[in-house]
């Protein structure tokens, strides 16, 4: 076990290595004058010449790649261009609240998710599951912007049952601050459920037709217990990094929610850097996306082999 | 070890032996077909995509305007209101046309996308999967990195140094398809490789090239037409996001994300027409091309 | 539908509401995010100019009817020709950091202004130009007379804000919280939000609101659903085509304000395929101009007659004909000019309508026999690339695109316009135009003085520019803001600028 | 019994109302202790469950929830009967079916446990209830012959001990009639035959029956002596409208009236019915003829293929796994070398790396023909690879599914054969005559044809560059007995014709002895025995060989006493010192053989052994095991 974790510890901190590639290549991919495109077509040269040597964009890029893998580790991927602000800051004061955007969606959709995927496994062929199944795939077929702006309409503006932005007063305490992320929480929810459900019936439909449920049922359980004790433990199994993928998955989706909604996130500060060219923003917000993605997929890993006695006790024998 | 029903022979030259005597291609191709005509939700996705391919080719030559029509003084007519059946948009455009014609954009960009990435994440997958060991470590490690961005993400930040046009569009989505796509190949082929026959084709002599090519890819299709499907599904998505955030496909055409993103603020605005109707036109093909992938899967991976 | 609140009220420290409000209270202002580090004199959006200028003054303010009101001038006046200009400076004005107020805090400014290349005083001033004689005047030496330059350090020219002698280059006014103006910056975030507070110390007196809490948004969606919402109460700035629902509403009140903003369509008469005037002219004549003004802005703008002088200018001489929509004659012109089937991009950027109007202009064109095709861009490529021509060298504009669309802000007067995107060697002439009799009748329109010389001067300058076509000026759209019904005295200007002094709740 | 897909299982899940979501039972009644299953309420079924019946079914490892530890799992067996002492029980349980500190397996996954082991723990959760009745459903096919051995017996000892009726399902004759009092014979969902199991196999009363018995090699009989009875045809496809005797199409002695008039069930002796025309005419059905099928190989052939000191050590997880350890082997000409040993012992391993699949360690060496062989197919050249073939267990997966026959034996004859265009052509035709797959055969796909047909391709594809040596890894465990005897008799023609050598591998030892001149026991990577077919099979034997005979099935004699093996086989990362079977062997000399290693020696001419003990006193202790007569 510690073997494993230590080797997909080992994997991914080369997987983030190259990422770091990945991003930096896909932003130099074609030469540019960083000091032309935030100053304007009409800053005199010298000015222009200043600000690139100010940033460190004449330097080879090569030196360019070496100080954006030193700010990796020391979190100081030097300004943002576009306001002059420390990126870090930036990035940390914008990731709080899409990590609270996040985790409300991950709070409401995985419950949801599982349970409408097992019941839906559980009726499975019934129209039941036929409308499960069907949810989930329009909800995650129309985009989140879509679903984003109608929510807008229809409960805050016609119904008047939710806030229609993300700004909460300031002082608000979470739960207050819950209560203004519910709707862009709400968008992203119909896009997630589908696939966690989609999965969650997968794994469930599996287990019923397992051996070990026969054995269960032969034993004479009752459904109920059979259920509980024997499909949903191994059921849920493949469902976990399936969650842990969407988890990644829901901040590339918060770049459309969280500019319907405004909400100062990561995902907006990203869609408007990309706008300004805002490197630095840029290769720092896709860096810790991707992290946060590496983050979620290690842990369910690490989970899954946890909950799985094969791979937990697997060196044992 | 269960054979499962397979038929036991004993002496060939029993006439029992017979079976069918068709083209045995054809004959295997008809069954997969008859299976997929019993499942209702098959035929309702291909019943889906065949009415928007029809739009497609028919394009202006069936829709009620052209897509560049305009009819500047009834600029946001409700639905059926000045003979719009679903209504004109801020510039007067009729919906219902622009949707139709719009059909075409979908139509040919998302399948090249798909298409993209189909057979280059196939190649990947087939050379990590067969390979495995160094080969599969490093290109393994590459699909990782790239599989822990979401796709809009770097399709933004990709099209913003790239500048947007169609071929930008359809180039990148495509692109960062493959790694996905290669996972699931990778995955397919790992559990062919297991199998004898690729051990026999490697005691007769035969390179990994034709044993990628020739033994294991036609195995695989299942999985890789499965995999197009869905992959057409999530294009559309994608390029209409993109088209949200403002690096998709230029105006006017009459692509649904952009008209989407076009008039998404003024639905507040009580415009809802003009991105209902498109939105419906993109969850359609979506989920009609999920519905088909749903069940080729359960057909060809029996 | 849509309340009008063009009456002249004055604006900033100037003029006051008309409204009675009540004392205290917070206002929540949804605004597009500075796009930018708060620089006064780098800055270039809408966004900053208006959050800038909550805490600092201008010398006079540009209102609603473009007539400048005093600011921390209390008047102005101009030596006989025009070459020097004396402005007298309010006493009893204070930093709010403590420190007095001086004359010499204005010279240093106009030196910023001098030293940042400031594009409205640019060739106007110099450095030393200005000077302060005593604690109660500053001088402003013009190396060439204009009649226009209080404008050029009003409220028009949002950068001329007033700072402190010893602001040094490149402070941000987030990081050095100062002004003399009615309100204090208590917090600001460049992503979120400003929060400003009452300055007791104001030489204006004490504000109907204690607080202005400012947010900021990436798209105007949002903005506009606050404030349906209730969860701001004023906007800055909106479109009609975004914000259509504010009109209509009972709740809200709209500032509709007539301005110069404009979009111009460029072609380039010294190559490519439209170097026959005939064929500029057919293209302007092929124009819907009204189908334009009605689908783009809901008819909330003027109709532009091809040339800068906008129906908002006093000295616009409005007698000139205005250029219909005319196909047969296009066609006409086009084959005259023995051109048919004339293939050619046109470049738009990537703003607010302009991708529509780009959209129009070909439909429109396509009548005529013009076969135009769309190329919407990112600023970045659009004005490095296709905008402006390939001089001067430095800074490169190194675009030479034939025809493109491109847009110019609201000015208080046409001069900017006339000089930089028209006059031969003009830095912002895409179309290359290049005219002597032009070049002589901008002249003679600078040196004019008073409405009625300066509409005679600006009456042949149209008609020149209608018959010669470089550019095509399809309309000058409105300026929106808006804010709840439960406040009043909330005063815009057609630049961006949202200024509260007088604001307060009903 | 009755062949794959005859509807043994469905029967028995029927019987306990246990049918798949798209089964039903249409009609009938199925009485436990005098309930109508079929009209139970879902509480009162799952009563019944819990306390009168109970099911145990092939392959364990599925059978136990991979998630949850065994002690839970089996003390639910008896929490649903509503005893608070569940863990108690449920240790006493264990220990019932021979589980060996049953504390310490209670804390353990079903995945740290053997087939075997796991088996005992359904079984336990089975008896929790003290059923009135027990369903097996093949129980040990997928165990090893030992570990098969072991459960039978445990099933055996419990069924005196508990009283309970036993539903035994099997493929396997010889457990069938080891275990069974009476037995029903199965055929396309109909039971043709039923009655005392003595009875029945001494003497069938059904067509079925007789070809069913006929088909298995017997223990000592041999390809030289005779072929191997066959039943022509097929099972009927599901859903196809049956004749109205099911069997009629494949019935030696059927007449018109079997396809007219469904046979009546007919007494046929003491609670005894078969149902078919014409029990009278059982005797009518033509004995197997004697003709041999293969002669018996040249004892001094020269060797084609000898190994020498061959090992191969797999590294895994950071350790060992020592596969093969110094293998001396010689293959010669036109000889069937069969190789037995129980599951893990390295048979796979060998033939792979005789194939060149698995490079042998260094030092090893591999000669073909006197030339010294490179190690891996990689290396070797066309002639090298033509030399050395496969034919694989799992004819499925063997087989490209998406190449037609044509296909796949094309690009073998282009590849092995270097052959093309009309050479080819002409080629493959023989080669299909050879195998007996006719033209129509060829343009099929391996998913269109039966088990059977479709490991006739994978031979003819071995055979397609005309081999030395043809490994067969277990050719026939995938198949059902009357396909198995089409398939050896296929193999031993071919060797007949070709003059190919095979290294035969197969737990069924009868099988093996049927086509095998010599034969090699490993066991942990190890030979400890090699010899010719009958001397390997009579005694003197290893003490290992004897274990692996004693465990062996009958289909006819008596049952023997069985030499149980202790333990399980050891992990191959770590072999015992000494004699690596020490630690199992039952004549095991202490402080002799778990100290020193024994060499591989001669103790007949041609006969080796690894054993401490002197072949004297092995013949000695042996003697008592009788021969059974041949059939
Ligand atoms: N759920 C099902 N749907 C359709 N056909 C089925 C199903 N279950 C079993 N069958 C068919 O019913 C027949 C009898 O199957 P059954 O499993 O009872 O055979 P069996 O005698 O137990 O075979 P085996 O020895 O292979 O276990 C087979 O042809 C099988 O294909
Ligand atoms: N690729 C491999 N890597 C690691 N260990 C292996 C590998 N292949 C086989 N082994 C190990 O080598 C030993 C011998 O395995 P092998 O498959 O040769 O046995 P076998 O006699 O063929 O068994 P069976 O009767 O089950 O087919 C086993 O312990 C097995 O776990
Ligand atoms: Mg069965
Ligand atoms: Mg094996």
């Amino acid at each position: 076990m510690v073997r494993f974790i230590a080797r997909r510890v080992a994997l991914a901190l080369v997987t983030l290595l190259l990422l770091s590639v990945i991003v930096f290549a896909i932003s130099n991919i074609l030469p540019q004058d960083v000091g032309r495109s935030i100053l304007g077509p009409f800053a005199p040269a010298p000015e222009v010449a200043a600000l690139n040597h100010r940033l460190g964009t004449d330097k080879p890029l090569l030196d360019q790649y070496a100080k954006l893998l030193k700010g990796m580790v020391t979190f100081n991927f030097g300004e943002s261009y576009q306001t002059g602000q420390p990126v870090g800051d930036l990035i940390k004061s914008t990731l709080q609240n899409s990590a609270k955007l996040a985790f409300l969606a991950f709070l409401l959709t995985v419950p949801l998710g599982i349970l409408g995927g097992v019941v839906a496994a559980l009726k499975q062929g019934t129209l039941v599951d036929r409308v499960i199944v069907m949810l989930g795939l329009a909800g995650s077929s129309i985009p989140e912007f879509v679903t984003g702006t109608f929510l807008v309409v229809i409960l805050g503006l016609e119904l008047h049952l939710l806030p229609t932005l993300a700004d909460w007063p300031p002082g608000s305490n979470i739960f207050q601050q819950m209560h203004y992320l519910l709707m862009p929480a709400l968008a992203l929810v119909l896009v997630y459920f589908g696939y966690i459900a989609r999965m969650a019936r997968a794994g469930t439909i599996v287990a019923l037709e397992s051996d070990y449920t026969r054995t269960a049922v032969m034993k004479g359980l009752s459904r109920a217990t059979v259920i509980r004790r024997h499909v949903l433990r191994n059921a849920l199994l493949p469902t976990i990094s399936v969650i842990a993928t969407q988890t990644g998955y829901l901040f590339g989706g918060l770049l459309a929610v969280e500019l319907i909604f405004n909400v100062n996130g990561l995902g907006r500060l990203l869609v408007t850097a990309a706008k300004a060219k805002d490197l630095p923003v840029l290769q720092a917000g896709v860096l810790v996306i991707g992290i946060i993605y590496m983050i979620a997929t290690l842990l369910a890993d690490i989970l899954i082999s946890w909950l799985n006695p094969r791979v937990r006790l697997g060196a044992e024998d | 070890m269960a054979t499962g029903p397979a038929l036991p022979t004993v002496d060939v030259g029993d006439p029992t032996a017979a079976v069918a005597p068709v083209s045995a291609r054809r004959a295997a191709r008809r069954e997969t077909v008859r299976l997929l005509l019993r499942r209702p939700e098959f035929l309702i996705g291909v019943i889906v995509v065949a009415f928007w391919v029809v739009c497609a080719i028919g394009g202006d030559r069936i829709a009620p305007h052209s897509a560049d029509f305009r009819d500047p003084f009834h600029g946001h007519s409700a639905p059926l209101s000045n003979g719009y059946v679903l209504g004109t948009d801020r510039l007067g455009r009729d919906v219902l046309s622009r949707i139709i014609v719009g059909s075409q954009d979908v139509l040919v960009i998302a399948p090249i996308a798909a298409a993209i990435g189909v057979g280059l994440g196939t190649l990947l997958g087939l050379l990590m999967g067969y390979y495995r060991g160094l080969v599969d470590d490093v290109l393994a490690r590459i699909v990782e990195a790239f599989l822990s961005l979401p796709v809009t993400l770097v399709g933004l930040l990709t099209l913003v140094v790239l500048g947007s046009s169609r071929t930008t569009v359809i180039g990148v989505v495509g692109l960062l398809f493959a790694p996905i796509v290669a996972r699931t190949v990778r995955a397919a082929v790992l559990a062919e490789r297991e199998l004898d026959y690729v051990q026999a084709a490697r005691l007769r002599g035969e390179n990994g090239l034709y044993i990628m090519g020739r033994e294991i890819l036609p195995n695989i299709t299942g999985p890789i037409v499965v995999e197009f499907t869905v992959r057409i599904g999530y294009a559309i998505f994608t390029v209409s996001t993109l088209s949200f955030l403002g690096v998709g496909l230029q105006p006017p055409s009459p692509d649904w994300g952009l008209q989407i993103s076009e008039e998404y603020s003024m639905i507040i605005n009580g415009y809802w027409w003009t991105v209902l109707f498109p939105s419906l036109a993109i969850a359609s093909v979506v989920i009609a091309a999920n519905l088909i992938a749903d069940a080729l899967q359960s057909v060809m991976q029996r | 539908s849509g309340s009008s609140n063009s009456a002249a009220t004055g604006i900033g420290g100037g003029g006051g509401g008309n409204v009675k409000v009540k004392q205290g209270g917070t206002l929540r202002v949804a605004s597009i995010a500075p796009a930018g580090p708060l620089d006064p004199v780098a800055m270039v959006d809408l966004a900053s100019y208006a959050v800038v200028a909550q805490c600092y003054e201008f010398l006079c303010y540009s209102g609603s009817d473009l007539k400048l009101t005093p600011g921390i001038a209390e008047s102005w006046k101009p030596n006989a020709d025009g070459s020097q200009w004396t402005f007298k400076i309010r006493q009893g004005v204070k930093w709010q950091d403590g420190t007095p107020f001086s004359t010499d805090d204005i010279v240093a400014t106009m030196e910023r202004m001098v030293a940042g290349g400031n594009s409205g005083l640019t060739g106007v001033i110099e450095s030393g130009s200005v000077t302060a004689p005593d604690a109660g005047t500053v001088v402003f030496n013009l190396p060439s007379p204009n009649g226009n330059l209080p404008y050029l350090v009003s409220s028009d020219n949002p950068q001329t804000v007033i700072t402190p002698k010893d602001f040094a280059a490149g402070s941000l006014v987030d990081k050095v919280p100062n002004g003399t103006g009615p309100w204090k910056l208590q917090s600001y975030d460049a992503k979120t939000g400003a929060t400003y507070v009452r300055n007791e110390s104001w030489w204006g007196g004490k504000t109907p609101l204690d607080k202005v809490e400012w947010t900021f948004f990436q798209d105007l969606q949002p903005q506009v659903v606050a404030l349906q919402s209730g969860q701001s109460d004023a906007i800055v700035q909106f479109t009609v085509l975004g914000g259509e629902g504010l009109l209509s509403s009972s709740k809200i009140s709209v500032i509709r304000l007539q301005s110069a903003a404009h979009r111009e369509i460029w072609m380039r008469v010294d190559k490519g395929q439209f170097t026959d005037k005939r064929v500029r002219q057919a293209l302007g004549y092929s124009l819907d101009r009204k189908a334009m003004i009605q689908s783009l802005f809901k008819g909330y703008s003027d109709l532009g007659n091809d040339n800068p002088f906008a129906p908002v200018y006093p000295f616009t001489d409005t007698s000139v004909p205005q250029r219909q929509r005319d196909v047969a004659k296009a066609k006409q012109l086009m084959s005259a000019a023995g051109v048919s089937n004339l293939s050619a991009t046109l470049h738009a950027v990537k703003l607010q309508e302009i991708p529509d109007l780009a959209v129009l202009v070909k439909s429109g064109a396509a009548d005529a026999g013009f076969n135009l095709n769309v190329s919407v861009e990112d600023a970045g490529p659009f004005y490095g690339k296709s905008w402006c021509p390939t001089q001067p060298k430095d800074p490169p504009c190194s675009g030479d695109a034939e025809l493109g669309i491109v847009d110019y802000g609201h000015r208080g007067v046409p001069d900017i316009f006339l000089n930089a995107a028209l006059s031969t060697k003009g830095v912002w002439n895409s179309a290359q135009y290049h005219n002597p009799a032009y070049d002589a009748a901008l002249k003679a329109y600078q040196g004019s003085v008073g409405v009625d010389a300066q509409k005679a001067a600006a009456g042949k300058i149209e008609t020149m520019l209608l018959e010669d076509s470089p550019t095509l000026f399809p309309y000058f759209y409105n300026y929106l803001s808006a804010h709840s019904k439960q406040f009043a005295n909330i005063e815009a200007t057609a630049i961006g600028h949202m200024f509260l002094a007088k604001a307060g709740r009903v | 019994m009755g062949e794959s897909g005859c509807g043994k299982s469905t029967t028995a899940y029927a019987a306990l109302r246990y049918l798949p979501a798209n089964g039903r039972i249409t009609g009938g009644k199925a009485l436990i202790d005098g309930t109508d299953v079929t009209h139970l309420k879902t509480g009162e079924l799952q009563r019944l469950r819990a306390t009168r019946v109970s099911m145990v079914y092939q392959d364990p490892g599925a059978a136990l929830n991979p998630s949850i530890r065994i002690g839970p799992q089996v003390e639910e067996a008896f929490t649903v009967l509503g005893h608070s002492d569940a863990r108690s029980r449920a240790l006493a349980a264990l220990d019932h079916v021979r589980i060996s500190d049953p504390r310490r397996v209670m804390a353990r996954y079903p995945h740290q446990l053997s087939g075997g082991m796991q088996q005992r723990v359904v079984i336990a959760m089975a008896l929790a209830c003290d059923p009135q009745l027990l369903v097996l459903d093949e129980p040990t096919t997928g165990l090893d012959a030992t570990v098969e051995a072991e459960v039978l017996d445990l099933i055996q000892a419990l069924r005196t001990e508990m009283g309970a009726a036993l539903l035994l399902i099997g493929h396997n004759l010889g457990v069938i009639r080891k275990m069974c009092d009476r037995v029903g014979v199965m055929y396309a969902g109909r039971l043709v035959e039923e009655g005392p199991a003595e009875a029945i196999f001494r003497e069938p009363r059904h067509p079925y029956t007789v070809g069913l018995l006929r088909c298995v090699p017997r223990l000592g009989s041999r390809k030289e002596d005779h072929r191997l009875e066959t039943i022509p045809g097929f099972l009927p496809q599901i859903g196809e409208s049956l004749p109205a005797c099911v069997f009629v199409d494949r019935c030696p002695i059927a007449t018109e009236v079997c396809r007219t008039e469904p046979p009546p069930a007919v007494p046929v002796g003491q609670g005894r019915f078969s149902l078919c025309h014409h029990t009278d005419r059982i005797a009518a059905i033509p004995a197997p003829a004697a003709e041999a099928s293969a002669p018996r190989a040249a004892q001094a052939a020269a060797p084609v293929l000898s190994l020498e000191g061959v090992s191969k050590t797999f590294k895994q997880a950071g350790h060992n796994v020592y596969a093969l350890a110094g293998i001396d082997l010689e293959l010669r000409a036109g000889e069937t070398l069969g190789l037995v040993g129980e599951s893990g012992s390295g048979k796979t391993t060998l033939a792979k790396t005789i194939l060149g699949i698995h490079a042998p360690d260094e030092g090893g060496v591999m000669t073909l023909k006197g030339e010294r062989l490179p190690g891996t197919v990689a290396e070797r050249g066309r002639e090298e690879k033509r030399s050395i073939q496969i034919v694989f267990q799992n004819p499925d997966s063997a087989l490209n599914r998406s190449h037609t026959v044509r296909g796949i034996l094309m690009r073998s004859l282009k590849k092995l054969a270097g052959l093309a265009g009309q050479a080819a052509e002409e080629r493959l035709e023989t080669l299909g005559q050879h195998v007996r797959l006719s033209s129509r055969h060829l343009d099929m796909r391996p998913r269109q044809l039966s088990g059977g047909l479709k490991q006739r391709v994978a031979i003819a594809r071995a055979f397609a560059g005309s081999p030395r040596i043809v490994v067969c890894d277990e050719p026939t465990s995938a198949l059902d007995v009357s396909v198995q005897a089409a398939i050896l008799n296929l193999l031993a023609d071919l060797q007949r014709d070709e003059g190919s050598s095979y290294v035969f591998i197969s737990h069924d030892l009868n099988v093996v002895r049927y086509l095998s001149d010599r034969i090699a026991v490993l066991y942990l990577g190890r030979l400890m025995e090699v010899g010719p077919a009958a001397t390997v099979f009579d005694p003197p034997h290893h003490p290992y060989t004897e274990a692996l005979l004693s465990a062996v099935p009958r289909v006819d004699g008596e049952p023997t006493d069985r030499i149980r093996l202790e333990g399980e086989i050891p992990s191959a990362a770590a072999p015992p010192a000494g004699c690596v079977f020490h630690t199992r062997c039952p004549r095991r000399i202490p402080g002799l053989c778990d100290v020193d290693e024994p060499d591989l020696k001669e103790v007949e001419p041609g006969h080796l052994m690894r054993c401490h003990i002197s072949v004297e006193e092995l013949r000695r202790v042996q003697a008592k095991v009788v021969e059974p007569a041949e059939a």
